[in-house]
Order: structure tokens, then C-alpha cells, then sequence
């Protein structure tokens, strides 16, 4: 019950864009090695990531290597290096922030080794084959926008942000206020990081309860925090305060299932890891992945009425309507 | 003779507990300060239900900082209780969601919730003796044997459900492992569940150091091993038990925690252990091993509870948290050395003025 | 060379009753050397038996061996004539075998009380009964004679209080065998004294006592047998009425002991350093040292006798610059050193080498050669690095000059004898190569020949023209080696004795001034007081 | 006595000689052992282009451990490192990018890349004597006050750019300040100057440890303070260097890792002061101060560099790899102990059988 397994269909299911796919066989240049490359898998949704895009790039004919960076760009960079001098054919990156990461991927550009980056982007183009990247500020919008309604446009809410050295907790926070401050009946009575972690989440909310009682929402950088604050707001006895994250990871949405939180804006994880495996087998055997370098894929706002939909980051095969 | 010596023992002994309660006095007018500033500026600092979130949130620490105390004492030190925090919780959530799968059979049995606690508690302990052991049988230095169970712990709670987290640990009736959210969300008399076991273990540990024969090995272990060897004491064995009580602490915790968050995650407790030995040293033990009470522990434990809770309910931006916390741990122990130095002072002063003629008795 | 041991191993076959333990056959090899080859030793009942030999000869081996501390190589233990296994410290104690170690084995970070029954609290139902402790510490400490608070932390204690902690650890033992591995080694004559009345109390008792020293005239004084270990053997076994001091030092030796060096005469210059009104307050009421005046000449040797606690540390603390809150003039040729600290002092010419080799005198973690050579590392400098060559032949030299006995100048100097490794703090401070040398109970520990040997390195010194300071708690030594004796007593000067004035009766009147006038002022006297004036 | 004790001499060295290379010998197997199995594993392994990667992915954390060596060897230790390297990285970033504003007047300078390299090095200096400070004035227990400025300098490293990346570190030519990026990429006859940094350090810390009075003060403070101190070594100047050595070489790695990336990241460094002490204590250094070599250091910093490195090759999970990386820290030092033992317990039992007839001295 509830624990999230790798779910096969999820990574064999054709993709969810209108791309062809490739056949698996289809020249002999397919095959070789492909670097999978992402954040601490402790957080679930990297964890899908890599396990999809790996999966996917396996199918396609490539052996694997699966890595982790820990969010280290100095980590990340030491992988690189490994990857060139094992010569893999492409590396695929969750990368470690928007600028440390040049370097690493401009060093694989120059071993003739595309890298194809996945859910974060990093600040100069032309240096990935590809960036493949969901868009957090929209996702950050429409969950705001999904906020502000469920909040009935007013009252306080408490944000609870990712860790202050990662480029994504900022976009998220930019998005969120782009919509929360337009309205003027809404007030935030603090802004506190959590480091994107669930214990933290579950203190900070508890301390920040106490000083702030009348507290009527709580936005969260991402699902976890989220969750930590659900379960200090239970135990608080709260349980009317509107809390809403972000990524769509299935803890997450089997929270929303039970009425918990509120809602989430899922991150597209899947079909972001199959394209960045397609377009590396296509450039392996092409040179080109026939797509502009950038391409951004909209998140979608999870409810109760479309959470029970989506599994892995991804929709689920035959998923009838929530009730 | 025996009256004259007797006639000077109050006056030793005065003076030296005036200077051990000034000791710890400087950890605790920190605490006082700190509790003043705060309340100062948030208006809800001081209410009581804060204090309760506030004696909450320091309970997790401050079971920790018990376990870390005893090994320290001896002079050692566990780096792994953070990680051990982690595999417990996990353990928890596995048993609980999942069961024991028992033998090739695929026979899964849901243990009770209490069994589900205990087993965590025996895993904890486990843990602690592996490190004791490692410790006291190679002579594996313990800041690299707890280093390297930090790595591994931290990689077993990861492997348990492949870095995933065991969400909803609420249960089944039907398998009657149901409450486990309890011990988080729970109360006894008003107050939390958290607050009880952090006091009950706070008074067995301080009965333990002060007034058993075990706790005075610890010290004596602590203050020299050879010593204490020599005297007959059984320092291995003191070892392992220590480890093995920090490890109870840490499963505690992770126990705690889990049951707050309804959920076990494979990074519950990461850095904890930093926190812990904080705590600790800032009570006034010293890292050389030895020296050190409980009390002073407790008190350690609460100066870094209040210092998070205070900064977080103040909004104070995450780079300066950590400056002020890198600080205020430093500063304390400065503190405490720089009054011990002044009180000093002042005693050889006056007794370089008032001693010429009447000879003291010292 | 060697002389027929007296006695072997006795033949009957069955246990001799008198014999309470007996240590058969034993051997003890550490790596590098032979600590014990073949000892058998017998161990009569309620007797004083002493065991003395050279520094290294393997006595607290063997003594750590019948304490279970130790693991024979091959020998065994015998008890009552029944061979038992001692596998650790406490399977001794539990059939009775009690140690005084010949290294402080203390908790510092304990009190007194703790101390004393570490490892066997008085806890009825797993709970410390502390009052009972500390009463029953209190009347050890009474026996004793002493005056230390049981609640002071032994840290705070002095090296002889500490010492008699220990002695009053190993009383509060029910022991049928007690073992004392030079417990008086830091003590001065009246403690001496009181020791050897308890001594005898525990003989009448049937108490068993072994017994190491290097006091010679003192091991006669209460011995009953003695035995003589010679390189890790034994040579001689003897009753103690048959013998006297010069058979003793002939079978330690294996040469004749008129060979001993004694005290040559030589020329006192002028004055090198001049002490003035050097003041050490106390923490917690009145000096340390109040206002200490000196001069001390070239080619002096400067005595200075006290009771313990005198201050006679802290005197040559102060000297050598490691006390920086004391006050005063010290002038060195002329050129103040009040403000310079222990490096400025060594290069100037002053070098310590202090009382407690343990805790100021050895770093345990480096070798022999290492250690002698830390205080002048600068002589070995070429630009700014060291000449290993140079500074094997310097350790080499040392070693030979004080025959320090090791298997190899690289080796830790945790495996030396007691005494070897004083010889190496004292080759340390020599290494300096110092003008004025402070000699802080030089001789603590180490056996006759090696007295002698040090004795003869000062007059030598002296004779080239050094002054040299030298603290010791023996009489018979400060009188015999001093030009002139200073006596401290409660951190003052009390009297100052030239060589030809000075008599054993001047020294003990005067080491009691101090406390004869503190027990005459309001405040109440030290309980040395009373045994100053008893003696 | 003299003849005999130099008679036996030669034979004495020769063994302790031996007992010291076997020593070292634990960590110079497990090093080969592992070369050897990933070599066989992994086909890419034992190629020149990988050991030079090997190589200079190890030159981080081999930099940081020598510094830690002289802090170890102090019996101190320097949990600080990893945020200096942040610290110092983003130092470099500021110079370079934001230049260096002169008083109010808004005037802003811009430093030459050499410039910004010693300033960023003089910094990590100046943390290290922070550190030393608070160590030897007020007494503090080192683990405490660089545990205090873990804190403090990641916090100062968040705020020197509000937790943003310095990005882009190529400076301008107008200013005069490009080239920053050779330190991470250039190559001297073809070998990465990181390699050429770690090497030359290695050199320098090996001659100063074993050939300096210097380095005897480090061991001789390690091992006994007071005698060192009785003994005429300045023990608070020693303790001071070794911990600005220490910054010192943080900074060089912050200024490695920064170059590397063309970018400065708050976040570089953390818990890089976990994998220096492992090398450190690998390479059979003692935590408790006084025992210990640079040559060992060197090895423990490969035998890490090697695992993690081979580990990532052969794709192992990062789980496992925090179980193998734990399991073989402990290892290495378990089976260190296992040897010593089994050698003296050989080595006395051929002295028991030989020894009997011809006395030996002492
Ligand atoms: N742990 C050890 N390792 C190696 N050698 C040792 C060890 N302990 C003692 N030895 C050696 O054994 C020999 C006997 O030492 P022991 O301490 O028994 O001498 P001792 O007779 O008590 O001398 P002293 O009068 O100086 O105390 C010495 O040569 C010493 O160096
Ligand atoms: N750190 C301290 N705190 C309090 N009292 C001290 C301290 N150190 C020494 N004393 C006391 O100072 C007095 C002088 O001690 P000192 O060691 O100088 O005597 P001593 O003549 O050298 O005796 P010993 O024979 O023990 O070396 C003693 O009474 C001792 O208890
Ligand atoms: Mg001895
Ligand atoms: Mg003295």
C-alpha cells in the first residue's frame, strides 16, 4: 500500500508528446554509454528521473550509468570528468545549479559529448544539445493562482521556501508572489526556508504557528516541506489551514487523495526523461535532435479531482475520475 | 585534626560548587538573554503553548544530546546518530506499511505498534553496539568508527525502500498496528509525548552518571583510561554500553520523528549529530571526556532550541541564522573560559591584599 | 661476574606455607626486549618483601604480572600453592591482590573520594552510598595523616597528595597481598614515615606486603626479605637482617660499590643568577611563593629542601618562566628574564627538568631520540632545516653519557623503565646545553648507579662553571650534593644553610618554620605542622 | 652499556622500520586492492586519461587533508575546512565579478586574477587564525570552535551574494582580470595544475613535518602539550599556524573548485571536512594528536579518491556507495589494528624462542 515502486508502465508507455519515437534498432550507431546524472535520489522524484530516463535510454539500446551529484557542482563536475574519460555517448543532467554547471557541461562539448538536460536549466545555451525543462515559474503561477482561489483572496498565509542556495527555490518564490501579490487582500506573515526537507518543514511550521495562530494557508517550495507542514498543522489540531506544494511526487498525492493538502503542481518527470533519452539516441545517430536547444514542458496543477490520475509523474494508465 | 579538616571542608566545598553552578551559570544566562530578546520581540514568544513547541522541537535534540553526553564523558564521540535516527524511522515505516517478511516463505507478519517501537529500539541499540564493539575491539578511534557508520546507516535507511519515503504511517486495524502517530501528536496531562520521554530520560540519565557505579566508570573511563583500567574497571564494556545508549537515544528520536511526520523519510536526522555534541558542549562538557553532567546538557540543548525557534519565529534569513548560531556556540564557550579566568583573577587579587598576615587554611 | 644467587628455587615438593604467592618460572618479553627471563620469586606471608634492582631490571613488570595487569610469556602464579590465572587486574582483585603502581594511576577528573573506590563503590542496590564513601575516605586520609579535602578533584592535587591517594586507594581494599611499587618516590621523610607505621600495622594484620625502592637505607629500615633482580633476573634472595647497603648496591650493580661516585670539590665563581622577591599568589588564599631572594654563583650547586607543598616547584617553576603570573626579578648574567617565557629562558641559558615526568617531562607519542632532542632542536639547524646526522650522534652521546638503557634510540619511550625515562628528561635538559640548570627531584625513581651518574653529570657541570638548582625531598641527597641548602617552608626562604653548617636536625626545624608560625596565628595550621614537630 | 646499546642498534631500527612501512602498508594494500578490482571491473579504469582524472579529483580532498594532517597532528581537528573552501571560493567570485568597493565613495576596484587568488588565499589564512584564536586565547576545544565556524563562514559565504552563484568567472580584458579559469583547466607538461598544487604541497608538508623544528613542535604538541611547553616550544604559535595552514589550504581548493566551474557557489565545500579527516586517519594518523605522516595522508586521500571514483564507474547506487565508503574507512583501520597485533604477537614469539640464551640489553 502507498509506497511508490518503480512503475514499469510508467517508463515503457510511449511518451506523451506527438514526437515519433525511434525504433530501438534502427542503425548501428545506437549504443554505447549514457551518464544519467541527478540530485540526491533521497527525494523521490530524482529518484523517478533517473530511474525513467535510464530506463528509456536501456530500451533504446545504451548501457547506463546511473550517478548522483548530491547537488555539489564540484561533485558534479568530478562525474563529468568520469564520464568523458569512459567515453559515454551522451550524458543526460538533473544539473546543480543554473551556473556552476557551465563549466561541466561546456567540457563534455568540448569531448564531443552532447549533454541533455533535464528539469533545470542552466544560464548559457549553446553548450547543451538540448534543455528540457518544466516550467517552474508557470507551475509556480498556476499553483499560486489555484492558492489565492482556495484562499478565497484573502487572509494570512505562511511561504515556506527551498534551500536558499538553489536557483529553483528562488524561480518557485518569484512565480508564487507574481500572482499572491497582485492580490492585495492577501498578506504573508513570514518566509521562511525549510531546505526542502520534511522534518524541517514539520519544526518550522510548528514555531511559525505559534507566532502567527491566524495563519489560513501555507505555499510550500516543494511537496515535502509541504507534507511537514500537514502534519504539524494535524498535530496542531489545524486542520482547516489550506497547504499546497510542488513536484506532484505520489506521497504528495496520496495526501491530496485523503484530503490533506490542497493541491500541488506536478513536474512532467517522465515525459521530460524520455525525451532527453529519445533526442540523445537521435543525436547519437543524427547529430541533431531536429529540436531547438530549449524546450520547456508546462506543469500541470494537481487537485482532488485529477490527482488520482498520475502516478511516477506521470498519468496513469486507465485512471478512471477521482470521486 | 579530623575537626580542623572538617572545620575547612564547607568553605572548599562552597567555593567549588559556587564555581561549578557560575559555570554552568553562563550557559544559562545565555539562555536567560536569549529568552528575554526573543520575547522582547515577538510578541507570542512567551506564551505557553510556544514554550511547549519550544520544549517540543528542543526534545528531539536534547534526547540526542543525553545519549551523546554519555559518550562523550568517556571521552568519545558518535557521529553516527544522526544516520542511526534515519534508519530507525525507516525501520519503523517498513515494518509498518510493509511487515516482516518472515523466512523464503513470503509470509509477512505486521508486528503491534508497540512491537514496531521495540524492534526499532533493539535496531538502535544494535547499531550502537556495532559501533562500540568496533570501537573497543580494533581500537578504531570513535570519531572514525561513528564516521563510518554515519556513511553506512545512512545507506541502509536509503536501500530500505530505494531512497523512497514510507508515507501515511497510520496503520491498519485490521492488522492492529494502528496509534503509531500517537507517540508524535499524543499528550499526557496537556503535554506532549516528546516532552515526558525527553524528561524521563533526562532523570535517568542524570540518576545513572551521578549515583551509579556505572556512571562513575563512565567518568573515570573519561578522565583516564589507563587509570581506570587499572583500577579494575571494565572499560570495554563501559564503551559498548555507552554507544549502545546513545544508539537507544537516536532510535528514540527517529521513532519521534516519524511519528510526527506520520511518514519515515531515508534523510530524516541528517546533521543531527552536530546539533547533539552542540548541545553538549555547550552544557559544559568537555570533548576530552570526563567532565560533564546532565544538567548542563539540558541546558545546552534548550540555549540551541530557543536560539532556532526565536530566529525562525523572527524571520531571520538562513545565512544569518547560521552566523548567529556558529556564534553564539563559540561565544558561549569563550564566555565561560574568559569569567572562569576573571573570577580567578579577582580571587588572587584579594588574597594577595588580605593574605600577608593571617596565614588561610587551603 | 655475576654472584651465585643465595638462594634458588626451593625443592620441597609440596607448597611451603610461608609462602603466599610465588611467581615460578616467569618470563615477560616485549618486543625488543627481555623484561623477565626465568624469575622465580617467593613471596613470604605477612612480611616486607622487597624487591630492588637497577632501573630496567623488571620489577614493576613482575609486580604488574602478580597484579594481573600483565601477561607472563610463559611462568606461572601461584597462590597458596594453587596456580591461578590472573587474566586481568580484576581477577587479582578479587583474590586479594592489591597495587600501588609506580606511575600515578589516578582519575584526575574525580575527587578524591571517587578516586579511592573506583571500581568498588559502596553501592548497596546499585545506588552510590556517597556519605558512607566519604567518611570511610576521610579516616584513610586520617591514617594517613593528611589533610586533603576527600571532595577536592584529584587533578588539583600535588604529585606527592597524589601518591598518597594511591595509598590510600590500595587501603581501602580488603587485600591479603598488597603490592607497593615505589610509593614513596614522591614523598618526603615524614610521610615516609607515616607509611612505613601503616606498614607495620598491616603486617601485624597478616597483610602481605612486596616492596619496591630505590631508598636504600629506607629498605632496610622495614624489609624483611629482599630479593635482588639483575637484567630481568633474579641474583639474590636474602633475609633482611644479613645484609646492609653496600651487599645490596653489590648485587644490583654486579661491581663494587666503593665504585659510586661521590661529591669532588670545585672553585665557586661569581654571581650568574640573581633572584629577587619572587612571589606566587595561590588561588584561593595566600603564596605560593612570598617574595623568594636568592643568588645563585657559578659552580654552585644550590640544595633546596622543604616538605612537600613547600613550594619548591613552583620556585623552579617561576625560574624557568612557565608560571607568567608570578612576580619578581630574575636576572641571568646581568640580563633580566622576568617578562621572557620558557623558549627565551632555554635560549638564555635556564632549563627545567621538572618533577613529573609523566605529565611535563615525556611526550609518550614520540621515540627516545625525539624527546631528548625537543628542547634544542635549534642546535641541529643547518639554514632552517634539521641534520638527522647530527642529531643521531647528539642522542647517542646522551645515551652513552647516561647509560640510558635502550635497544634502539627510535624507540617509543613509553616502553622504558621508569627510571630510563628520567635519564631521558634529565639528557633532554642537558641537550640545551644550559648555564643554569633547574633539577626538579632529579633522582625521583631512578636506581643508585644512575644516581650517581646524575650526581656526577652536576658536579661536572658545576665545575665547568653552570649553577645548578636542585629540589630533592631526600636529606642525605640535598646534603651531599649541596654547596649551599636553601629551605622553603609555606612558600617562604626559612633558612639558608652553607655546606659545612648544614645537619639533617637544621633542615627538618626549618622546613617547619613556616607552619610553626602559621599554627601560632589566629588562622588553624597545616596538619603538617604536626608532623614537622613530631619529627 | 654504551657498546651494547649501539651493538643492537641496527637490528632495532631495522625492525621498527619494517613494523612502520607494514603500517602504512594496510592502506597501500587496500589502495592496490582496489585498483586491481576496479581496473578488472571496469575497462576505462587503469587508462592513463582516467588515473590523471583520478589524480586530480583526488587533489581536492588530498590539499584539504594536509593541511587537516598539521591540524591532527596538533590533536586538534578543523571541521571549518569545507566552508572556507565555500567561503574563499566565493570570495574570488566577488573580486572578480563585483570588484572590490573602497570605502563609501563607491569607488570600485578591480584586482588583477593573481591579486584575487592571494587575497582569497590570505582570507581562508585569517579564517585559520580566527580559528587558531579562539583555540588557544579562550581555551575553546578546537572541534567546538570550528564546528562554531562551519557555521558561521557558510553563512558569511550565503550572504556574500544573497545564496546566488558567482557566475561566469572569466573576468573582462579591460579589467585586467581573465585567466581565472587556468588554474582549473591548465596543464603543465600535460598534467593538470591541481595535481601539480597537491603535489608540491605534499613536498613542502613532508619536509616540514619530518625535517623542521617546526614540524617537531606539531608532534610534540600533539603528543604532550605541557611538555612541549616545559620544553620551550611556543605551543599557542604552534597551534596557530597549523590552523592557518589549514585555511590556507582550504582557500587553494576554494580557488581550485571555483575555477573548475567558471563559478562560485555558497555551497561549495560542504561536508568536504569529513572526507579530509577520513583520509587523514586512513593514512594511519592518530585523532589523538602526536602520531602520524604526510606520505600516509597522501595514500588515505588516494584510497578515497580511488573508491569513490570507481564506484561511480562501475554505477554502483549512491546508497551502496555510502555503505562501501563507510564499511571501508572502518576497514581499513580494523584491519590495521588485526595486523599490528599479529605481527608483535609473530614478532614476540620469535624473540621468545631466540632469546633465551644470548642476553639482550635493557
Ligand atoms: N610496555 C613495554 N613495552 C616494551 N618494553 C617494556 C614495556 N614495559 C617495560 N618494558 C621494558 O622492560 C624492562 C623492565 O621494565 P620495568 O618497568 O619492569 O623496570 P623496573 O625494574 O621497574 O625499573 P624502574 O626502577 O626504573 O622502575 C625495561 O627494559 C623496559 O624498557
Ligand atoms: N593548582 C593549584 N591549586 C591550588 N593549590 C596548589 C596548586 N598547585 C600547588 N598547590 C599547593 O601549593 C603548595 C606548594 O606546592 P609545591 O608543589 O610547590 O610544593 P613542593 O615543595 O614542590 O612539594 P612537592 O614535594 O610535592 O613537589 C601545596 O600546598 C599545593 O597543595
Ligand atoms: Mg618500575
Ligand atoms: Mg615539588
Amino acid at each position: 500500500q502507498g509506497t511508490s515502486q518503480a512503475s514499469p508502465s510508467a517508463a515503457t508507455q510511449p511518451p506523451a508528446t506527438s514526437e515519433p519515437t525511434a525504433a530501438p534498432s534502427s542503425g548501428g550507431e545506437a549504443g554505447g554509454l549514457v551518464c544519467v546524472i541527478v540530485p540526491p535520489v533521497e527525494n523521490p522524484f530524482f529518484g523517478a528521473m533517473q530511474q525513467i530516463a535510464a530506463d528509456k535510454a536501456e530500451e533504446l539500446g545504451y548501457t547506463t550509468l546511473r550517478l548522483v551529484h548530491d547537488d555539489d557542482a564540484n561533485k558534479q563536475l568530478e562525474l563529468f570528468e568520469n564520464c568523458i574519460s569512459q567515453q559515454a555517448k551522451a550524458i543526460i543532467l538533473d544539473n546543480a545549479g543554473a551556473d556552476a554547471s557551465v563549466a561541466a557541461v561546456q567540457k563534455a562539448k568540448e569531448a564531443g559529448i552532447p549533454s541533455f538536460l533535464v528539469d533545470r536549466e542552466i544560464t548559457q545555451e549553446g553548450v547543451a544539445a538540448a534543455q528540457i525543462v518544466s516550467n517552474n515559474f508557470q507551475g509556480a503561477t498556476i499553483l499560486a493562482e489555484r492558492f489565492v482561489e482556495l484562499m478565497g483572496e484573502e487572509g494570512e498565509y505562511i511561504e515556506l521556501t527551498g534551500k536558499d542556495t538553489d536557483t529553483n527555490a528562488h524561480v518557485r518564490s518569484d512565480g508564487y508572489h507574481d500572482v499572491i501579490d497582485k492580490i492585495p487582500g492577501m498578506t504573508m506573515v513570514a518566509q521562511q526556508t525549510a531546505n526542502w526537507s520534511q522534518p524541517e518543514g514539520f519544526s518550522v511550521m510548528e514555531s511559525l504557528l505559534q507566532a502567527h495562530p491566524n495563519v489560513k494557508g501555507v505555499i510550500a517550495g516543494n511537496d515535502t516541506m509541504a507534507l511537514g507542514a500537514q502534519a504539524a498543522l494535524i498535530a496542531a489540531g489545524k486542520t482547516d489551514v489550506i497547504v499546497v506544494g510542488f513536484d506532484g511526487s505520489d506521497d504528495a498525492i496520496q495526501s491530496i487523495g485523503k484530503g490533506e493538502l490542497k493541491a500541488t503542481s506536478l513536474q512532467p518527470v517522465a515525459e521530460m526523461a524520455i525525451q532527453a533519452a529519445i533526442q540523445a539516441d537521435l543525436f547519437i545517430r543524427t547529430g541533431s535532435t531536429g529540436k531547438p536547444e530549449k524546450q520547456s514542458i508546462d506543469m500541470v496543477l494537481l487537485t482532488p479531482d485529477n490527482a488520482c490520475q498520475y502516478e511516477q509523474f506521470a498519468p496513469k494508465e486507465g485512471a478512471g475520475s477521482c470521486s | 585534626m579530623t575537626a580542623r579538616a572538617q572545620a575547612i571542608r564547607p568553605r572548599g566545598l562552597t567555593r567549588t560548587e559556587v564555581a561549578q553552578v557560575l559555570l554552568r551559570g553562563t550557559a544559562l544566562i545565555a539562555l536567560a538573554v536569549m529568552v528575554v530578546v526573543f520575547g522582547a520581540l515577538s510578541p507570542t514568544f512567551l506564551q505557553l503553548t510556544n514554550l511547549e513547541i519550544l520544549a517540543k522541537q528542543t526534545a528531539i535534540n536534547a534526547i540526542l544530546a543525553i545519549g551523546m553526553t554519555f559518550v562523550i564523558l568517556t571521552g568519545g564521540i558518535d557521529l553516527s546518530v544522526g544516520s542511526i535516527v534515519g534508519l530507525t524511522a525507516m525501520i519503523a515505516g517498513l515494518l509498518i506499511n510493509e511487515g516482516l517478511q518472515i523466512g523464503a516463505l513470503g509470509v509477512i507478519v505486521y508486528p503491534h505498534t508497540w512491537m514496531v517501537m521495540v524492534i526499532a529500539l533493539v535496531a538502535g541499540a544494535l547499531v550502537g553496539a556495532i559501533n562500540g564493539l568496533i570501537i573497543t575491539r580494533f581500537s578504531v578511534a570513535p570519531f572514525i568508527a561513528t564516521l563510518g557508520m554515519l556513511y553506512v546507516a545512512r545507506g541502509a535507511a536509503g536501500l530500505l525502500n530505494n531512497g523512497n519515503t514510507f508515507p501515511n504511517l497510520v496503520g491498519r486495524p485490521e492488522l492492529g498496528n494502528t496509534g503509531f502517530a500517537e507517540l508524535g501528536a499524543g499528550e499526557l496531562l496537556g503535554v506532549s509525548w516528546a516532552i515526558w520521554i525527553m524528561g524521563a530520560l533526562a532523570l535517568v540519565a542524570w540518576f545513572v552518571t551521578s549515583l551509579t557505579p556505572f556512571g562513575r566508570a563512565v567518568y573515570a573511563v573519561g578522565g583516564n583510561q589507563r587509570s581506570a583500567e587499572l583500577s579494575g574497571i571494565r572499560v570495554d564494556r563501559t564503551k559498548l554500553v555507552v554507544y549502545m545508549i546513545s544508539g537507544l537515544c537516536a532510535a528514540t528520536v527517529g521513532l519521534i520523528i516519524a511519528s510526527q511526520l506520520v511518514a519515515a523519510h531515508p534523510a530524516t536526522g541528517e546533521f543531527f549529530e552536530l546539533n547533539a555534541i552542540a548541545a553538549v558542549v555547550l552544557g559544559g562538557t568537555s570533548l576530552s571526556g570526563g567532565r560533564g553532567t546532565i544538567v548542563g546538557t539540558m541546558i545546552g540543548a534548550f540555549v540551541i532550541g530557543v536560539l532556532t525557534v526565536g530566529l525562525n519565529q523572527l524571520g531571520v534569513s538562513s545565512f544569518w541564522q547560521l552566523i548567529v548560531k556558529g556564534s553564539v556556540i563559540v561565544l558561549a564557550l569563550v564566555l565561560d573560559q574568559l569569567q572562569v579566568r576573571v573570577q580567578r583573577r579577582i580571587a588572587l587579587q584579594q588574597q594577595a591584599h588580605a593574605d600577608v598576615a593571617p596565614a588561610p587554611a587551603g | 661476574m655475576n654472584p651465585e644467587p643465595q638462594v634458588t628455587t626451593p625443592t620441597a615438593p609440596g607448597p611451603d606455607p610461608d609462602v603466599v604467592m610465588r611467581a615460578e618460572g616467569v618470563t615477560k618479553v616485549f618486543p625488543g626486549t627481555t623484561a623477565l627471563d626465568d624469575v622465580t620469586l617467593d613471596v613470604h606471608r605477612a612480611m616486607v618483601n622487597v624487591l630492588i634492582g637497577e632501573n630496567g631490571a623488571g620489577k614493576s613488570t613482575l609486580m604488574k604480572i602478580l597484579a594481573g595487569v600483565e601477561q607472563p610469556t610463559s611462568g606461572r602464579v601461584l597462590l597458596d600453592g594453587e596456580e591461578v590465572r590472573l587474566a586481568s587486574r580484576l581477577d587479582a582483585a578479587r583474590l586479594g591482590i592489591g597495587i600501588i603502581y609506580q606511575e600515578l594511576n589516578l582519575c584526575p577528573n574525580l575527587s578524591v573520594v571517587d578516586n579511592i573506590f573506583l571500581a568498588r563503590e559502596v553501592a548497596p542496590r546499585g545506588v552510590i552510598d556517597r556519605r558512607r564513601q566519604r567518611a570511610h575516605a576521610r579516616s584513610l586520609i586520617e591514617r594517613l595523616e593528611q589533610r586533603i579535602d576527600p571532595d577536592t578533584q584529584v587533578g588539583m592535587l600535588r604529585v606527592g597528595q597524589q601518591q598518597i591517594v594511591e595509598i590510600a586507594r590500595a587501603l581501602a581494599e580488603d587485600v591479603r597481598v598488597l603490592i607497593m611499587d615505589e610509593p614513596t618516590s614522591a614523598l618526603s621523610a615524614a610521610e615516609t614515615e607515616v607509611l612505613f607505621r601503616i606498614i607495620r600495622d598491616l603486617k601485624a594484620h597478616g597483610v602481605t606486603i612486596i616492596y619496591i625502592s630505590h631508598k636504600l637505607d629506607e629498605l632496610l629500615g622495614i624489609g624483611d626479605r629482599i630479593t635482588v633482580l639483575r637484567d630481568g633476573r633474579m641474583v639474590a634472595h636474602a633475609d633482611a637482617g644479613d645484609v646492609d647497603v653496600s651487599w645490596i648496591i653489590g648485587q644490583m650493580v654486579g661491581r663494587d660499590p666503593s665504585a659510586l661516585f661521590t661529591r669532588t670539590d670545585h672553585p665557586i665563581g661569581e654571581i650568574r643568577l640573581r633572584v629577587r622577591d619572587v612571589t606566587l599568589p595561590r588561588v584561593g588564599g595566600g603564596f605560593l611563593l612570598d617574595h623568594v631572594s636568592f643568588d645563585l654563583h657559578a659552580g654552585e650547586i644550590l640544595g633546596i629542601y622543604g616538605l612537600m607543598g613547600a613550594g619548591r616547584t613552583e620556585l623552579l617553576e617561576c625560574l624557568a618562566g612557565v608560571r607568567p603570573e608570578s612576580t619578581g626579578e630574575v636576572r641571568l648574567d646581568g640580563l633580566r628574564l622576568d617578562e621572557a617565557d620558557v623558549a627565551d629562558r632555554i635560549e638564555a641559558g635556564i632549563v627545567l627538568v621538572p618533577e613529573d615526568r609523566q605529565s611535563d617531562g615525556l611526550v609518550p607519542t614520540l621515540s627516545v631520540a625525539h624527546n631528548m632532542l625537543l628542547a634544542s632542536l635549534k642546535r641541529y639547524l643547518r639554514r632552517f632545516w634539521l641534520v638527522p646526522e647530527w642529531e643521531r650522534q647528539a642522542v647517542e652521546r646522551y645515551i652513552g653519557d647516561l647509560s640510558i638503557r635502550v635497544s634502539s634510540a627510535d624507540q617509543p619511550i613509553s616502553s622504558l623503565s621508569g627510571g630510563n625515562q628520567q635519564k631521558v628528561v634529565v639528557a633532554k635538559g642537558l641537550m640545551t646545553a644550559p648555564r643554569i640548570l633547574l633539577l626538579d627531584e632529579p633522582t625521583r625513581g631512578i636506581d643508585v648507579g644512575a644516581k650517581s651518574e646524575i650526581f656526577q653529570i652536576m658536579s661536572r657541570l658545576a665545575e665547568g662553571g653552570y649553577g645548578i638548582v636542585f629540589v630533592s625531598s631526600e636529606l642525605k641527597e640535598v646534603m651531599a650534593m649541596s654547596d649551599r641548602v636553601l629551605v622553603l617552608s609555606k612558600g617562604a626562604i626559612a633558612a639558608q644553610f652553607e655546606r659545612d653548617q648544614v645537619t639533617e636536625e637544621h633542615l627538618v626545624a626549618a622546613s617547619a618554620a613556616g607552619y610553626l608560625r602559621a599554627a601560632a596565628a589566629p588562622a588553624p595550621g597545616s596538619a603538617l605542622a604536626a608532623v614537622g614537630v613530631a619529627r
